[in-house]
């Protein structure tokens, strides 16, 4: 076992830093030439090959060959620096990969460089009312009425909804077709009368997602990737691709350093909560989980490294991290007492300390929720990972 | 031998839970959680049309004189509806007055709050418990800070917790300064009161055991309340279950969430055993009631808590969403669980009370 | 609210106390006499009313009406003064309600007093091997031959099953029928060739049940209870009469009793384990627990008392009762520590103290088996006691 | 970076659990278990042909010069298997006279330990934790008593903690009393041992840091050996799920059954990165290593008794037969979480080494 990067990857760590030391000094500029500022070091970075890796040369990425090494230690040093990455969100992470796997030329070429300016940016239309994991029983319609897509319907759940320009959607075009065959995946350009959307107003009282309504919305009838009624099959590559980039072992062992600040801060029967025996053995009653998970992606991680299949281990990483963090966050609301009472500052201002951990409990909740929720986790876990019969229920719904 | 409601007892409980939800409306009670108020007077006429708020006070003093276990079921029927207002702090003061030897505080103010005309709340500060009170009052003015005071600008008594455990009502005026809290619990907002050689009278001095059985009382009704909320979260829960379909099915087929739904209910309906035990433990004050009240508020509220994130759960994104309104119950579990002290100090208290 | 018995029970109280100090005196009596002592009790007990209440006097019980708050006041009399009340087992628990209800008047006279005398002990013969919770999927044939009922099978899970001269069994008549139509329940001498039976060891290496095979083993035509293929239903009532005997708070009291007698023998940290913060609030945890089972046992016999229908809460104690047993088990194995590495003296001769625990630990495992896995107990308050839609597996199973 | 295993070490655990399967047959391991030996020679013999007991002894001393971590792994495939024999103490004592000065002592026993031939187990005493140790030994004799010693019976020698945590190595002869206990892990039936002037040699005076480091050695083991015990349970409850009908459905269909056995593997499979880590902290001598060691211990040895909780839950009745076998591993997770302290004992050393 060797949990280094090894020598070539720390002189790639070198590069990288001498890298960002020379091109990122953004203390230097005016906030207004900021955008332009990153815009250049997001090229400058790219043409170094540390952004858009995955990305041909021909829409703007830099076109390296994969390696997981090199990907972690430019993510590690571009965060310790603080310096911007690919631009966030649905539109890097789900739809660019989609176009380059089943998108046309034309589409490629539309769509990938404004969305890597960060120019476009992408909501996902799967969720509908009533959907909830239940992904393909879409009820939004599409029709072609000549060389366009006359959409009716409504979406739900779409975060970045508020900045979003475009939607990439599931529709249903065949209605006569099976369940999952009358999907086809459709883009849509969000500027225009028949969309309007409204926010969702969420437990922590912000609003993290948006609600979409379709009334005749438009869209060109080339703007559909993959064949009609191959929706459901396009979206499922993106929906892995999704799955398996929301756990984090950082994340997680960062929240678990603030549970142990919280507990060194609050006090218990007159001294330091961590004094205290019933924290002490919750505090590293958790941390035999959180180094479990930890270790868990090390694992993942090398297996990727070395081209090899990391199993089960791969299908838990995200139910983990909700469960951990659910744990960690009910411990949180243990040691906070009367200050959870009190509601965090709004978000952008400064919370106050103890009371910001009742949005880490509540986010808790959310987490459970977003990318799938725990029971669906579990049963994936079960039918792939353990091999045992699908649901029945599940399978006559299909 | 009779442990199971009668039917006045359930007659008290439908009734009120029939008013309340019949006045607040969940427009009202939205309206109330996004506004700057922390106090709403349609719900608080309602329990005050009903005389509840004398149930407890004997009948020679113009009450019902019943007992905690009746306020605890109006306290469950409140939490069920999730309704504002100092309703503790009020069932509390009248208990309070009905008790004291101060006649000259009980005629003043007794009957106004047996009528519910005026407005109490509790004011207890420190780390919750009797021996951590620090108002100091010499019977006729007061002064001192609490945080956490439910409904305070509403209020015009302050049934409040003075140094060394005694009990003093403080009326409001000039010399209480409020300073409200951006509270978690939207539909309960507390604020900061600051006494300043306030008007206040003695109710108990120091070293009084009824301190004690007030405190206890206290317990027993956010143990009720946190019973009712979780009463709510399970039921709205089922209902779900059996309404949102899912791959053809309604959910409540699946036996993943058939089995997390017999688990919230198994959260609640046996804990109600211990709601009522309390309640008639206080009532017949038995030799366990003291211990038997910091149990119930523990596992109580441990209870609401672990069925509102249940029921958040099993609802998938609807849940999560403020307006769809568990939100409510979940930021009421959360005050549930820390008011009058957490789960872990009532079970240490427990732990000495019974000589471990 | 009342949880005193009130004056007229208090009043038949002092009666059976009388009776039992008049009439109870074992400590008298030779040891070669006792049996006979015992019948001679019980039947001067039957005789004042105490003892098989609800069979007829025509079959030799005291026929009372039924009382709910008499019955509990004389199984607490009974039990403090350790005197034997109705033989015990599943001849009176299960099989002589049957028969009350669905029996021939033949069945009965033949069957009834033997059961009560203790003559008869029988067993039960519904689980087969692979039945598990399904207890419908019986595959032990019974064909009539003549004026006989020629049995062949296997039958598992037999408690008593040493001493058992007879078993009430559901068996298969009608292989053309439906699964639950097919069924008929038939009584079994276990006297004779066609029987053999075979001990079934347990984890705590004790042998509790029995298997018993089939081997063209002979019954009476005109032992079946109900008709022929009714056996489903016939069986259905008692085992409902089970589920309720089951739970007891006194027992679960008496458990967490133990435990905290436990907490303060072990040492913890060099004090006694109770004076330790973690034990303390596991003990108040579990108790918050104990103390809702104890009232709501008080509830159902309330309700009971009064004729008025306690509700969901009548299903969910044989549940609560294994939960919290499991949690007192798991605590006490904390306590134990290295005591746990010795096991418990044999059954029988006496045991040091702590390691007593071991039983207890493997004794709730034993509790979720027995009775129906804690599975079946959450679809049963799922669906019976929420109206949740049944499950689709086993609804396809039927 | 290299976080997996690779082939060398999947062959060291596939070889060892086939041999050892093949040898230890269900009839010969239930046979041991309704006896009254404390030793079971064929599976020894398989661990010793493989060489494995000299895994971790350095290439200069003759043996594979390999780390903790493919001692642990070794380990894990005997807690799966359910081998009975102290091949803990074995490795400890293999470690033990690999690292000491005392080159009497490693030249007299070091080559047979390693080659299987000389059995060697364990004896701390105490509460297990070195500075509760109290075996006197002078470096020619020892005096003191142990409890809890595996397979007692068969050893030559006796890696024993002595006072104020130091190592000494007991010869086994007439000096040496045995009295065994009624083990709850009939695999591993243990012995309250007597040393009374018993032939002893120092391995490691109290304050050697390598006495630390042993009983952390044995620690990652133990969490190895329950790792493999979990995972045995876990895969057996997955196919009996899989085989075992119900409602004419395979019992693994239902959601509830599924789930159960979702959170096994979960149980599971995170966990062995944990051992990973750990044995290769130690390997590595890193700072984390002793807490890390402690954190593993406390941790598998919890997911093992819930692994074998619920694989008995799982299958219902017959899991709880002592014929099926789940019984032997249940049993197993009770001697693991005993052994070496219980895991709040280790969770309160990993706090006070975090300095918390």
């Amino acid at each position: 076992m060797d949990l280094s990067y090894g020598q070539a990857a720390e002189a790639f760590r070198k590069e990288v830093r001498a890298f960002i030391k020379e091109r990122w000094a953004p203390q230097s500029v005016e906030r207004s030439d900021m955008k332009a500022y990153v815009a250049a070091f997001r090229k400058a970075a790219t043409e170094a090959g540390y952004l858009y890796r995955a990305i041909p040369k021909k829409w703007g990425g830099s076109e390296q060959s994969p390696d997981v090494i090199k990907a972690q230690v430019i993510r590690e040093e571009f965060t310790r620096a603080r310096a911007p990455m690919e631009v966030p969100g649905n539109g890097m992470n789900m739809l660019v990969p989609t176009l380059l796997e089943r998108g046309t030329e034309e589409q490629k070429r539309l769509f990938i460089p404004p969305t890597m300016a960060g120019d476009y940016v992408w909501g996902q239309g799967y969720s509908e009312p009533g959907t909830g994991s239940d992904l393909a029983s879409v009820r939004t319609r599409a029709e072609l009425v000549g060389d366009k897509w006359i959409i009716n319907g409504q979406k739900i759940w779409t975060s970045q909804g508020g900045k979003a320009t475009h939607m990439f959607a599931l529709v249903r075009t065949e209605p006569d077709a099976g369940k999952h065959d009358g999907i086809s995946y459709l883009l849509i350009d969000l500027d225009q009368p028949g969309v309007s959307r409204r926010p969702i107003r969420q437990m922590t009282g912000e609003s993290g997602f948006f609600e979409f309504f379709f009334d005749n919305a438009e869209t060109p009838a080339s703007w559909i990737v993959g064949e009609r009624g191959q929706g459901w099959n396009v979206s499922r590559t993106t929906l892995k691709h999704e799955r398996a980039s929301i756990g984090s072992a950082a994340m997680l062992g960062n929240q678990f350093e603030k549970l142990v600040e919280l507990a060194k801060e609050m006090t218990r029967n007159g001294q330091p909560a961590i004094k205290d025996p019933e924290v002490r053995q919750a505090l590293t009653r958790i941390e035999g989980w959180v180094m479990s998970h930890r270790y868990s992606s090390y694992r993942i991680m090398s297996n990727a490294i070395h081209g090899d299949e990391a199993g089960i281990i791969s299908l838990m990483m995200k139910l983990l991290l909700t469960e951990i963090g659910h744990d960690i966050a009910l411990t949180a609301q243990d040691l906070i007492g009367d200050e959870g009472l009190v509601e965090p500052a709004p978000a952008g201002t400064r919370g106050r300390g103890p009371e910001k951990w009742l949005d880490q409990i509540m986010g808790s909740l959310g987490n459970s929720i977003a990318g799938g929720t725990t029971n669906i986790q579990r049963n994936i876990i079960g039918e792939r990972g353990l091999d045992l019969p699908r649901d029945l229920a599940m399978e006559r719904g299909q | 031998m009779r442990f199971h409601l009668d039917s006045d007892q359930i007659a008290i409980q439908d009734t009120l839970f029939g008013v309340v939800s019949e006045v607040l409306t969940r427009e009202k009670l939205d309206a109330f959680i996004d506004g700057e108020g922390d106090f709403e007077p349609d719900s608080w006429a309602a329990v005050s049309e009903l005389e509840f708020f004398g149930l407890m006070v004997p009948e020679a003093l113009g009450g019902s004189g019943l007992g905690l276990l009746e306020a605890a079921l109006v306290s469950e029927s409140l939490g069920r509806a999730a309704a504002p207002g100092p309703f503790i702090g009020q069932f509390l003061t009248a208990i309070a007055l009905s008790s004291t030897t101060n006649e000259t505080a009980r005629d003043a103010f007794l009957d106004g709050v047996a009528k519910g005309k005026t407005v109490s709340t509790f004011a207890f500060g420190g780390n919750w418990l009797p021996e951590s009170w620090s108002v100091e009052s010499d019977g006729k003015s007061a002064r001192g800070e609490v945080r956490f005071v439910p409904s305070a600008n509403a209020a015009s008594l302050f049934l409040t917790g003075t140094k060394n455990g005694g009990i003093a009502l403080i009326e409001a005026g000039d010399e209480v300064a409020i300073n409200r809290h951006r509270s978690t619990d939207r539909s309960r907002p507390a604020s900061a009161v600051k006494f300043d050689e306030a008007a206040a009278h003695t109710l108990f001095e120091p070293g009084d055991p009824l301190v004690q059985r007030l405190f206890d009382a206290a317990l027993v009704l956010i143990a009720a309340d946190a019973l009712g909320g979780a009463q709510y979260c399970a039921d709205l829960s089922v209902s779900y279950a059996k309404e949102r379909e899912q791959f053809g099915q309604p959910i409540g087929r699946f036996q993943a969430l058939k089995h997390q739904l017999s688990t919230m209910a198994l959260n609640v309906e046996p804990s109600r055993s211990l709601v009522w035990y309390a309640a008639h433990a206080w009532d017949e004050e038995q030799k366990d009631a003291s211990r038997t009240a910091a149990l119930a508020k523990a596992h109580l509220c441990d209870r609401f808590v672990e069925v509102t994130r249940d029921a958040i759960a099993a609802h998938g994104g609807i849940g999560y969403t403020w307006e769809y309104g568990l939100n409510i119950w979940f930021r009421r579990s959360v005050f549930d669980r820390a008011v009058l002290g957490s789960p872990s100090v009532h079970r240490e208290r427990a732990a000495t009370l019974a000589g471990w």
